[in-house]
C-alpha cells in the first residue's frame, strides 16, 4: 500500500527520525512485519518523540497526585481543569518552548504563549491570565542580552495581540543556561462547568474539521527537536522555526468560542506540538475510534506540499475539531465570519485505523492504538544526587548588613522586572486586581467579586543542591506566594525542565525533584492537574540546573480582603511569622552565600511541610479576618529583602528591632515557611495571644514609618538608593551600558 | 557613500503581515492581488573607503543584527 | 443616552470599553460589528483599543476602511460623540476624523503602566468634570502611542485648544522627562476642531473602578453621561 | 505581473526604529554608519494587464492604505 514506490527505510533514515533501532523493531511489530513508507516513519518518530510521549519521566509522573475533591479533569488532556465555586471552573496548563526560543527568540517566545493559549481555550475556557517563567545564561554571556530582549518581546507580542493580560512570571540568570534558556509560559483560563469540552472523538461518520491557518512547512520535526540534546552544530542547522500570527490566534478564540456555545462540537483539539498527527491520533486514540484523512482537503499555504509534510508540519494557530452530524454548515458560517480557513478533511471510523489519503490513493495505514498508546515507556537507570552538608552561617563572611543588602536589592536575580512586565499588557480585560510585582498575581473572575490568584516558582540551586527538597520548595512557593494574597491554593501546573535523561544523574535529578513535588503536594492537598516535561536541556554536555517549574492557582473569594506587599501606612506593626527559635539563619545555597560570599555551596534550606501548612493557613486566616495590611512570604534573599521589597512598594520605610546574631543569618538566610505581615498596632498583641497556644511562633520586628530601613542600633539605607539598585540594574543592562 | 538593505522572510515562512495586507486589499476591491509578502528596507550612510568594503561592513551588519537569517533573506547594494 | 462600542476583528479592550460605559450610563452600549453598513442611532460611539487587524502594516490603516467607518465619520460630522482610545485613537486618525498619526515609541518598546497626565482642555463634554491642569492617573498599554504632526499641524492643534491630555509628572509638570513615548508636545490625547471627538492613547475604561487600581477614568464617562442626557 | 513597493519616512519625520537600529548598529563596532532610516518593503502579484495599468493600480493601492501620506513616501516598480 505504499505511496513511495520502492522506498526502503534506511538505518540513516531512521537515525535522522530520532528512533533507536529497537524502537524501530517495535514499528515492525507493529506493522506486522511490514515495513513502514516514509510518512508512517515520520508519524512514529513523532509520536514516540520524548515530546510527546514522555518516555523518560511517564513512571514517575504517574506517581504525581493529581486528585482532590475540587479537581475536574487532572493531566491527560490539553489542561488540567478545577472547580473554582459558582460552577465555574478554571482551566491552566504551562508549557515550554526552550529550543525554538533560543534558535529564534522573538517567535520562539511568541508561539509557546500561542501553543499554551490554544492548550487552554480548546477545552471551552476563555484565557484570562498569562504567566512566564524564564531563564537566561550569565549576564555576561554574548548571546543573554538579545535572548532577553527577543524573548520578553514575543512573549508580549502575542499576549498583548491576542488581548489576555500577562500577570507575571519568574526571572532567573545562571551560566547553566548560556546554550539552553527556558522559556515556560502558562495560560489560565475559565469556563462553565458545564460547557468543558474534551478531546475524546466518538461517532463513526463524524466529520474531522480543520480549522484556523493554512498549513506550511513550518517546523517540520520540532516535537524531535526538542527532543534532542544540542551539539555544537545545532546553530548551523537552522531548523525551521514556526512564525505565530496573534492576530489570527485572536480571531481563533473567538470563532472557537463562539461555536462553542451552540451545540455542534462533540470533540476538539488543538494542533500543537507535531500537529496533524499528535492531535488526530490523540482524538481517535482517546475515543477507540478510527480515522480517514483526505489530506488534499487541508488547507495549505504553499504548493506541492506533500502527505509527510503535512503529518508533520507545526504550522500554528490551527485546531481540529470532530463536528455533531449536520453541524458542518453552522460551524462554516461561523469560521468564515471570522475570516478563518474551515474545511472537512475526514471522517471517524470505527476501524481503530488511521487512514491517509492522498487523492484518493492511500499513502499511511496505522492501527491507532499499538502507536499512540505503546510507545515507548522507559525505566531509566539513575543515581541520586549526593546530599551536601551543611554550611553554618559561622561559616560565611560577613560584611556589613547595609553593603549586603544593597548588592542583593541590586542583583540579577532579585533587582526588580519591572522593564520585563511594562512590555506586557497586563491589564487588558480590565480585571486585573494585582499587578506583576507583588507575591501573586490576581485577576478577578468577571462580574464578580472573587479572584484568582496566580503564581509560577521554581529555585533552581536548591533543587540541584538537592532535587527532593528543591521539588518541595517550588511547590511550596508557589503556594505561599498564593497565600501571602489571601488565596486559598487549589492546584499546580508543573513544568519539569531537565538535562539528558539518558544519563544517571541528571535523571536522579527528575526523581528527586518529581519526589519533592508529589510530597508537597500530597500533604498540601495542591494536586498536579497538568504539565510538560522538557528534557535534554543540554549543550555540549553542560545541563541546566534542573528546573521545575511550578505553577500555582487559587481562589480569593472576597476581593476587598485581597493584601499586596506594600507598606500602607506608617505606624503598622511588623510581624515575623514561622521563624523557628533554634534558627540562626540557613545560608547554604542563599542568594547572600552566592553574591555577597561568591559561593555556591552546601544544604539548600529544608522544608518542613507541616510547618508550612501551620503558618500558611494562619496567615491566610488573618488575611480573610480582614487583619492584615500587607503581606509578603519570605523567599530569596531573606528576611530584609523582604522588608525592603515591601518598603519600596509601598514607599514607606521602617524600623526594625535588632535581629540577634548572626546578623547576615538573620537577614538574609533563606528558611523557608516565613512571612512578614503588617498590622494596625492595636491588633499586634491580640495577634501573638492568638499564635501562641497553636504554636505558631511570631515575632513583632519593629514598626513601618520613614524613609529608610533602620535597625535598632540606627544604622540606615535610604528608600532611595534601594529603589535606584533595585530598578536600575535591568534597564541599565539591558541598555548595555554595564 | 549609501546602502539600501532589502530584508525579505524567506520563501515557505509565514508572513501574516503580508497575509493581512492582501485581505484587505481585496477588501477595498483590489480583486487582482496575491502573494503579498512585506520586507524591510533599510538606507543608510557609511564611511568606508570603496564599495567592495562597504558592501563588507552591510553584509556583516546583515548578519549579525539586521536580519534574523533563520527566517529571513537579505540583499545589500551599495551607491556611490 | 444611548452608547456603540465598534467591535473590529482585533478588538481586545471592546469588552473592557462596554464595562465603563454601562457603569456610567447604566444600561450596556451596542456592539456594532466592523463589517456593519448601519449604525444604530447612538449619541456616543467608542472606537476601542486592541489590533484591530494584528497592527500589520500600520496600527489602525486596515481598520479605517472597515464598512462601519464610513457611517462613523458621517456621525461624527453631525456631531456624535466619538472616543478612540488606543488603538481606537490610531484607526480614527487613519481614518481622517483627526489630525497627525501615531508613530512607533521612542524606545520601540511596548510600555503598559500608569501615566500621570495633566487635562488641558475642560471645555468638552468628555473632560468637562475635570478641573483645568488637574493631573491624573490612568495607565497605557501601546507600542505605537508617539504623536507625529508637522509644525503647522501642531501649531494649528495647540492655538484652537485640541489637546486634551499631556504626559506629566505626578506634581503636574510637562517635560522630555515626563514624555512617554516621544509623542511630539507631549500629547496623550488630542480633540478635532469642535471637540466633539477625542482620541488618547491611555485607557480611563480601565482605570474605572477602584478594584484595578483607581477611578481618575470614569469621570470621562460620568461627563458624556452628564452632558448627553 | 509582479510590483515592488517602497514605502519610506518623509523628510524631517523622526524614524525611532532608524534610530534605535543605528545606535545598536554602533553599539556593535559598526562606527561608520550614519543616517540608518528604515521603510517598508512589499512585494506582490498582479492580474493587471499591461505595466501601465498594473503601477496605476498599485500607486491607488499606496495612496488608499499602504502608505500612510502624512508621513510616508511610495515608490512604485513593476516587473513583468
Ligand atoms: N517574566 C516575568 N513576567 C512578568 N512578571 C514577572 C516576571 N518575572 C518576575 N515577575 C514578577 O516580579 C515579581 C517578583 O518575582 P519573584 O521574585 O519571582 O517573586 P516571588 O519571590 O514572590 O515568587 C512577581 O510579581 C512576578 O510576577
Ligand atoms: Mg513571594
Amino acid at each position: 500500500m505504499t505511496s513511495v514506490p520502492n522506498a526502503r527505510i534506511t538505518p540513516a533514515d531512521i537515525k535522522s527520525h530520532g528512533l533507536s533501532e529497537e524502537e524501530y523493531g517495535r514499528i515492525l511489530e507493529i506493522l506486522g512485519g511490514r515495513e513502514p513508507n516514509l510518512v508512517e516513519l515520520g508519524i512514529f518518530s513523532v509520536m514516540w518523540s520524548e515530546h510527546c510521549s514522555y518516555k523518560s519521566s511517564k513512571k514517575w509522573l504517574k506517581t504525581l497526585p493529581t486528585k482532590a475533591s475540587w479537581v475536574i479533569c487532572g493531566p491527560g488532556e490539553n489542561a488540567g481543569v478545577i472547580d473554582i465555586g459558582d460552577g465555574l471552573a478554571a482551566i491552566f496548563k504551562m508549557e515550554s518552548h526552550n529550543h525554538p526560543s533560543y534558535i529564534e527568540p522573538y517567535q520562539g517566545a511568541a508561539t509557546g504563549v500561542g501553543g499554551i493559549l490554544r492548550d487552554v481555550f480548546t477545552m471551552g475556557a476563555r484565557p484570562i491570565a498569562n504567566m512566564n517563567a524564564l531563564r537566561f545564561g550569565s549576564p555576561d554571556h554574548p548571546k543573554t542580552r538579545r535572548l532577553v530582549s527577543g524573548v520578553v518581546s514575543g512573549i508580549g507580542g502575542y499576549g498583548n495581540c491576542v488581548g489576555v493580560p500577562t500577570v507575571g512570571g519568574e526571572v532567573n540568570f545562571h551560566p547553566s543556561y548560556n546554550g539552553n534558556i527556558l522559556v515556560n509560559a502558562m495560560t489560565v483560563g475559565l469556563a462553565d462547568q458545564n460547557k468543558i469540552f474534551y478531546s475524546a472523538a466518538a461517532g463513526a461518520g463524524n466529520p474531522v474539521v480543520y480549522v484556523g491557518s493554512k498549513t506550511g512547512r513550518d517546523g517540520i520535526h520540532g516535537a524531535t527537536m526538542a527532543s534532542a540534546e544540542f551539539g555544537a552544530d545545532s546553530e548551523e542547522k537552522r531548523p525551521t522555526v514556526q512564525v505565530g500570527d496573534p492576530f489570527t490566534e485572536k480571531l481563533l478564540i473567538e470563532a472557537c468560542m463562539e461555536l462553542m456555545a451552540t451545540d455542534a462540537i462533540q470533540s476538539i483539539q488543538d494542533m500543537g506540538a507535531a500537529g496533524l498527527t499528535s492531535s488526530s491520533f490523540e482524538m481517535a486514540s482517546k475515543g477507540g475510534m478510527g480515522v480517514q484523512l483526505d489530506l488534499e482537503k487541508v488547507p495549505q499555504r504553499e504548493e506541492g506540499m506533500t502527505p509527510y509534510e503535512m503529518m508533520l508540519s507545526e504550522s500554528q494557530e490551527r485546531m481540529l475539531i470532530i463536528l455533531k452530524p449536520g453541524k458542518e454548515a453552522l460551524a462554516r458560517k461561523i469560521f468564515e465570519k471570522w475570516e478563518l480557513d474551515f474545511a472537512v478533511i475526514g471522517h471517524l471510523t470505527d476501524t481503530g485505523r488511521m487512514v491517509l489519503k492522498h487523492h484518493g490513493e492511500v499513502v499511511g495505514d496505522l492501527p491507532i492504538d499499538p502507536l499512540a498508546q505503546a510507545s515507548p515507556e522507559y525505566d531509566r537507570p539513575w543515581v541520586a544526587t549526593e546530599p551536601l552538608p551543611v554550611l553554618h552561617a559561622a561559616d560565611v563572611t560577613e560584611v556589613d548588613w547595609r553593603d549586603a543588602l544593597k548588592t542583593l536589592m541590586g542583583c540579577p536575580d532579585i533587582a526588580s522586572r519591572r522593564w520585563v512586565w511594562e512590555q506586557y499588557d497586563c491589564i487588558v480585560m480590565a480585571d486585573t486586581a494585582q499587578r506583576p510585582g507583588g507575591d501573586a498575581a490576581v485577576v478577578r473572575i468577571h462580574n464578580t467579586n472573587r479572584a484568582l490568584a496566580i503564581s509560577t516558582d521554581c529555585t533552581p540551586r536548591y533543587v540541584k543542591a538537592d532535587p527532593f527538597e528543591g521539588g518541595k520548595q517550588a511547590v511550596v512557593e508557589t503556594w505561599r506566594n498564593i497565600t501571602a494574597v489571601g488565596g486559598k491554593p487549589l492546584a499546580i501546573t508543573d513544568n519539569l525542565n531537565f538535562g539528558n535523561p539518558e544519563k544517571p544523574p541528571i535523571m536522579g535529578q527528575i526523581v528527586g525533584a518529581i519526589e519533592g513535588i508529589g510530597a508537597a503536594c500530597s500533604h498540601l492537598n495542591y494536586p498536579v492537574v497538568s504539565g510538560n516535561v522538557s528534557l535534554y536541556n543540554e549543550t555540549n554536555g553542560n545541563a541546566i540546573l534542573p528546573t521545575p517549574a511550578i505553577g500555582g492557582v487559587g481562589v480569593i473569594d472576597d476581593l476587598d480582603k485581597m493584601t499586596t506587599v506594600a507598606f500602607k501606612a506608617p505606624g503598622d506593626v511588623i510581624l515575623l511569622i514561622g521563624q523557628k527559635d533554634t534558627a540562626s539563619g540557613w545560608l547554604g545555597q542563599s542568594l547572600y552565600l552566592r553574591e555577597v560570599a561568591g559561593r555556591e555551596e552546601g544544604a539548600p534550606p529544608p522544608v518542613d511541610l507541616k510547618h508550612e501548612k501551620l503558618i500558611g493557613d494562619f496567615v491566610r486566616n488573618l488575611i480573610q479576618a480582614g487583619r492584615v495590611t500587607a503581606c509578603h512570604d519570605l523567599s530569596d534573599g531573606g528576611l530584609v529583602v523582604g522588608l525592603t521589597e515591601m518598603a519600596l512598594a509601598g514607599n514607606i520605610g521602617c524600623l526594625l528591632n535588632d535581629p540577634g546574631v548572626p546578623r547576615h543569618g538573620r537577614l538574609f538566610g533563606e528558611d523557608q515557611g516565613r512571612y512578614v505581615l503588617t498590622v494596625k498596632a492595636a491588633d499586634a498583641t491580640a495577634i501573638l495571644r492568638e499564635a501562641e497556644p497553636v504554636n505558631i511562633p511570631v515575632q513583632m520586628l519593629g514598626v513601618t514609618g520613614g524613609k529608610d530601613i533602620v535597625l535598632a542600633d540606627e544604622t540606615a539605607v535610604s528608600l532611595a538608593d534601594l529603589r535606584q539598585l533595585h530598578e536600575g540594574w535591568f534597564p541599565t543592562y539591558m541598555s548595555g551600558k554595564n | 557613500m549609501k546602502a539600501r538593505v532589502h530584508i525579505t522572510l524567506k520563501n515557505g515562512v509565514l508572513d501574516p503581515q503580508g497575509k493581512a495586507v492582501e485581505n484587505a486589499l481585496h477588501g477595498l476591491g483590489f480583486g487582482g492581488v496575491s502573494d503579498v509578502r512585506q520586507g524591510k528596507f533599510i538606507e543608510m550612510k557609511l564611511k568606508a573607503g570603496d564599495a567592495a568594503a562597504a558592501k563588507k561592513e552591510v553584509e556583516e551588519m546583515c548578519r549579525s543584527l539586521l536580519a534574523n537569517t533563520v527566517i529571513e533573506n537579505y540583499a545589500v547594494e551599495v551607491i556611490d | 443616552m444611548k452608547a456603540a462600542v465598534i467591535v473590529f476583528p482585533g478588538s481586545n479592550a471592546d469588552r473592557d470599553a462596554a464595562v465603563a460605559v454601562e457603569q456610567s450610563i447604566g444600561a450596556p452600549p451596542k456592539m456594532v460589528w466592523h463589517r456593519d453598513t448601519e449604525l444604530p442611532k447612538v449619541d456616543f460611539i467608542v472606537v476601542p483599543g486592541g489590533f484591530s487587524y494584528g497592527d500589520y502594516l500600520r496600527c489602525g490603516a486596515m481598520a479605517a476602511h472597515s464598512p462601519i467607518m464610513r457611517e462613523i465619520k458621517r456621525a461624527a460630522d453631525k456631531g456624535t460623540r466619538v472616543l478612540g482610545i488606543c488603538n481606537g485613537f490610531q484607526i480614527i486618525t487613519e481614518a481622517g476624523l483627526l489630525p497627525g498619526v501615531l508613530l512607533r515609541n521612542k524606545d520601540l518598546r511596548f510600555i503598559c503602566k500608569d501615566v500621570y497626565l495633566r487635562v488641558e482642555q475642560t471645555k468638552s463634554d468628555f473632560t468637562r468634570r475635570y478641573k483645568s491642569g488637574e493631573v491624573i492617573r490612568i495607565p497605557v498599554a501601546h507600542a505605537e502611542g508617539n504623536f507625529f504632526a508637522d509644525d503647522a499641524t501642531l501649531q494649528a492643534i495647540e492655538d484652537k485648544g485640541q489637546v486634551a491630555f499631556r504626559y506629566a509628572s505626578a506634581a503636574g509638570d510637562v517635560s522630555d522627562e515626563t514624555n512617554l513615548n516621544g509623542s511630539r508636545g507631549n500629547i496623550a490625547g488630542i480633540f478635532n476642531e469642535k471637540r466633539t471627538v477625542l482620541g488618547l492613547m491611555p485607557h480611563p475604561e480601565r482605570m474605572s473602578d477602584p478594584v484595578l487600581g483607581g477611578a481618575d477614568g470614569r469621570k470621562m464617562f460620568d461627563g458624556l453621561v452628564e452632558a448627553l442626557s
